[in-house]
């Protein structure tokens, strides 16, 4: 129960039910598509990049609620980032859901990110849990229009 | 089994030939625990477990009778060749083939529509052809026949279902036409539990002289299959589904059709003749079993149909349907759960969503109290299309689930909604 | 393995690393006696025998450890994906693979050679262009050429062979033209014992820009391949001709060429998304691997490639070198014996006849004091035709065959010529 | 040794080395020929038939001992029998091959054909013993012209 409560914290639950920046960004200059095969999610990330910098994200679609969730959070980390420091973000990101608890994740700078460490203790839910940041990291970096964490 | 033992897991425990928690200690997966607490195994759709007997078959042969098959004088080639052609007997005793020589040994269902779609369909499809399949096909029914109709320019019809997953058999015929050059269906839904009537829609594709195939894959491990009295054209099972090794299953087909068909890999064994202008294959059913076989699989298999054989099937099919129906009363009892499925004629599976909750989160929730389920689509994503969602959770029962079971998952989905509040 | 221990079949034991001696009580088959006899087993080259960890490791799977893998959440499926994971990347290290997702399961090599021959043969090859193989491959190497040839209306071109059994080279360089769109050959002959200059002849491939198939049945076993050094676009062996379980098998392919090529068989796995009207190919390796893999055997693959990985292989060549040069010593002093394949560079097999005597009465004779080799065509008639022979008997050996097994077959040699005076 | 011994009878050994109407026969009205394919042996068995009655027969081609013996014992027995006889002849070699020694076989009236008891101890070479035999039942009952013992 413990370890189930590590997953899903109160912060996941909540941005699973309310999603932050939820929807279509009509002015997006960046779309990008992330699916995962093996349990169907998908969602798509709307960019505003503007010199480098992130002014606008959004994001649409359906998925489990790590998923959902990272996505939700991420997307309110990330508004008003330039782009080295929004890949920072992905790197701390993967590290913590990554690694063992504690170990490379300094939780104090991980503001609500935190609330993804207890991802690391389930393997098999990494994939939710960095799909978005995959797909964001897709967008940032190329004109590709879909990715797919397998 | 013994029959007066009182067991939890047959309510009528006096009168029964079956006990399925007597049977439960046969299968030596079903002691491990998950997360300190013992497992409750329902992803038998997946895979099933394999009784210590099919264990201890495969280790007997690669302790004692190891050998490569057919082409050997010496004394383990022949007790391995002579055991590998007993698994094909005991095959087309299981299924009631006519002979031995119409069981084709191959890696699964999935390789067993695959050398039906390429060989047979590949050689009568023509530009303008189609095929016939379901809405509730699994991928591996769907993909073969996409990849061959595609090469010859032949098309795909779809037999539509409705709200309770059966398939509409007016539809049927109507999607039938002297272009049809095969149907291919699939006897259980791995998605919803839809036992389709098979045999009638073969006999209404016969009407029309269009010959079929069932993919048998949900169907063997939960009752008895007598492919004369379908009168179907090609079967295909897995083994790793009814309790025996991974790697290894059955094309069943008609040896009028076997024999009409060209061979589907080239190797060895399957030849009579090579030579490098020319090369005569051999006959049924090494024509289409080209390299080494996965001998000690099939002996596997044929330790498993063993075990099968022991049990008063009947009383397995019923025993489970029990199962089936006590969970779907009781997950319909429960506020915020939808059953995905519900045809009158069910087997084995249960497929269920929950309001706001994601089935992925409904699996590792699950997980955490020591049950497996299956959560996803099912390699079957037209039906998750077709009802708008994008996944379910799927209990699938096999002859050693109880009652116990069914109440732990029972008290599982209420954890579950309790995590979410 | 005991460096100190002096035993038999090595001939100096104070240096050597490995010991066949020692190995042989790892292999729990090799105890088993015939006709009363202890079995000598010379019949590696069609299967080998299984180390005690290979059997434990399938044992544990079965036991502890099934589920389906790829599509669940619960935690038995995790640990079956992560153990059938870890087998794709023991085998990457195994052949020195840059990714493990060049690295496809299938059967054995005979379905490895198919799929290259379908997917990418089949894509490449048109009216007119040439596939070329040589005169001593397996017909594992050379049906599937042939039907994907006559599908699209190619040319088989066989490089031919000297009487000592090895390849013209010459002639190999003759054959190349700019409509040759793969050359597929083997590794070590099965029927004559020929190790193949295959680097050399990649190299004069690809400097015409060909690609070229390697059929690595008989060299996994005998010493190390590495791919990255050979540079061959594809590599394709069987697991259980080198210690590992039935049914599983390898087709390595560099990346770029995979991911040009068309899915071989369509199902469940090998998809991003399916609907009626259209699916998309799941990335590599997964795009190859259509409906349930042979997860046990992949894990007992695993378990082989670990074992394997535990001996010196340097002195396990130089071990079977040395046997397969005593037996060639020890038959060509029998008068009336002909060693078939005599090629400066040989590995592991020695095939011969006897005159008067046909080898299948070798045999049934050898059977009788417990001798276990082939006798036939070793599914390389072509061979057989070019030596104007029906058949041969050939002796195969491995790890674990000791000069005693040896001087055991020289004996049974000379029983045979008695028993026909 | 002993089981060795009664597969390889002398008259079997002696057959293989000197097979009896062994070589084509140029007037042969029915000529069938019967490969195995798992050893490679392949012979080709020529008759003459008239009246019912098999007038001349001989054979040709390349197989093991057991084979080459079983299709020149077959040739001296047949010659000048009836086909009806022939078939009965067919029945009672194959009892002898295929049923465990003994048991159905009447060793007196066999003949020749006796020496062969042996193979039913070898399993694996009832198909050498039987391949010249099946090849005379196709050439007497149809006009095949080729016969596989697989
Ligand atoms: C050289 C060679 N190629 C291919 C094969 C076929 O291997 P498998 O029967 O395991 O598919 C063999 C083994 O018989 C072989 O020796
Ligand atoms: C209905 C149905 N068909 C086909 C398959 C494919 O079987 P396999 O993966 O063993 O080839 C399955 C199992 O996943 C199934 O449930």
């Amino acid at each position: 129960m413990s370890d189930l409560r590590s997953l899903y914290q109160e912060i996941i639950l909540d941005h699973n039910k309310n999603p932050r920046n939820f929807g279509v960004l009509d002015d997006a200059n960046r779309v990008i598509e992330g699916y995962n095969p093996l349990c169907g999610d998908r969602y798509t990330i709307y960019l505003k990049l503007e010199d480098d910098v992130i002014q606008e994200i959004k994001f649409s679609g359906v998925g489990c609620a790590i998923s959902k969730a990272s996505a939700s959070v991420m997307t309110t980390v990330l508004k008003g980032k330039t782009v080295p420091e929004a890949e920072a973000w992905f790197e701390k990101f993967h590290a913590l859901v990554t690694h063992p608890s504690g170990e490379d994740a300094d939780g104090a700078s991980l503001g609500k990110l935190a609330a993804f460490a207890g991802v690391s203790e389930f393997p098999a839910r990494v994939k939710c849990a960095t799909l978005a940041w995959h797909s964001l990291k897709g967008a940032l970096r190329s004109s590709a229009t879909s990715v797919s964490t397998e | 089994m013994n029959s007066t033992t009182v067991k939890k897991g047959v309510r009528d425990a006096t009168v029964s030939r079956f006990d399925p928690g007597t049977v439960r200690s046969d299968f030596p997966a079903l002691s491990v625990t998950v997360k300190g607490k013992p497992l409750v195994y329902l992803d038998n759709a997946a895979t099933t477990h394999k009784p210590a007997s099919v264990i201890e078959a495969i280790t007997q042969f690669y302790s004692a009778e190891n050998s490569n098959v057919h082409r050997g004088v010496h004394h383990l080639s022949e007790l391995a060749t002579e055991k590998f052609e007993e698994s094909r007997r005991k095959v087309q005793r299981f299924l009631n083939a006519t002979e031995s020589s119409e069981i084709i040994f191959v890696r699964g269902t999935t390789e067993g529509i695959n050398l039906a779609a390429q060989s047979y369909g590949g050689t009568v499809l023509r530009n303008g052809d189609n095929v016939v399949i379901s809405a509730m096909e699994h991928h591996s029914n769907i993909v073969p026949w996409q990849i061959v109709c595609d090469r010859v320019g032949a098309s795909l019809r779809v037999i539509p279902i409705n709200r309770k997953g059966e398939l509409l058999q007016e539809e049927f015929e109507r999607l039938l036409d002297e272009r049809t050059k095969i149907v291919a269906l699939t006897h259980i839904s791995n998605a919803l539990g839809t036992v389709n009537p098979v045999q009638e829609m073969i006999r209404t594709a016969h009407d029309r002289k269009i010959p079929v195939l069932i993919d048998g894959a949900q169907a063997v491990a939960h009752g008895h299959v007598d492919v004369q009295e379908l009168d179907c054209d090609f079967y295909a099972f897995s083994s790793h589904k009814m309790f025996g090794p991974t790697g290894i299953g059955v094309l069943y087909g008609k040896k009028e059709l076997l024999e009409s068909m060209p061979p589907y890999q080239g190797g060895g064994d399957m030849i009579k003749s090579v030579s490098f202008s020319k090369t005569m294959y051999a006959d049924l059913p090494h024509k289409f079993e080209a390299g080494t076989p996965h001998i000690a699989g099939a002996i596997g298999l044929g330790a498993a149909i063993d075990y099968i054989g022991e049990l008063a099937m009947e009383e397995v099919a019923l025993h489970e349907r029990r199962l089936v129906q006590d969970l779907t009363d009781a997950l319909t009892d429960l506020p915020g759960v939808q059953i995905i499925g519900t045809a009158t004629n069910k087997a084995g599976v249960v497929s269920f969503t929950i309001d706001g909750i994601h089935p992925h989160d409904i699996g590792t929730i699950l997980n955490e109290d020591g049950i497996a389920v299956r959560t996803g689509q099912h390699c079957a994503q037209p039906v998750m299309d077709f009802f708008g969602i994008p996944a379910t959770a799927r209990a699938s029962v096999a002859l050693y689930n109880t009652t116990k079971d069914i109440q732990d998952l029972v008290a599982g989905v209420r954890h579950v909604q309790k995590v979410f509040h």
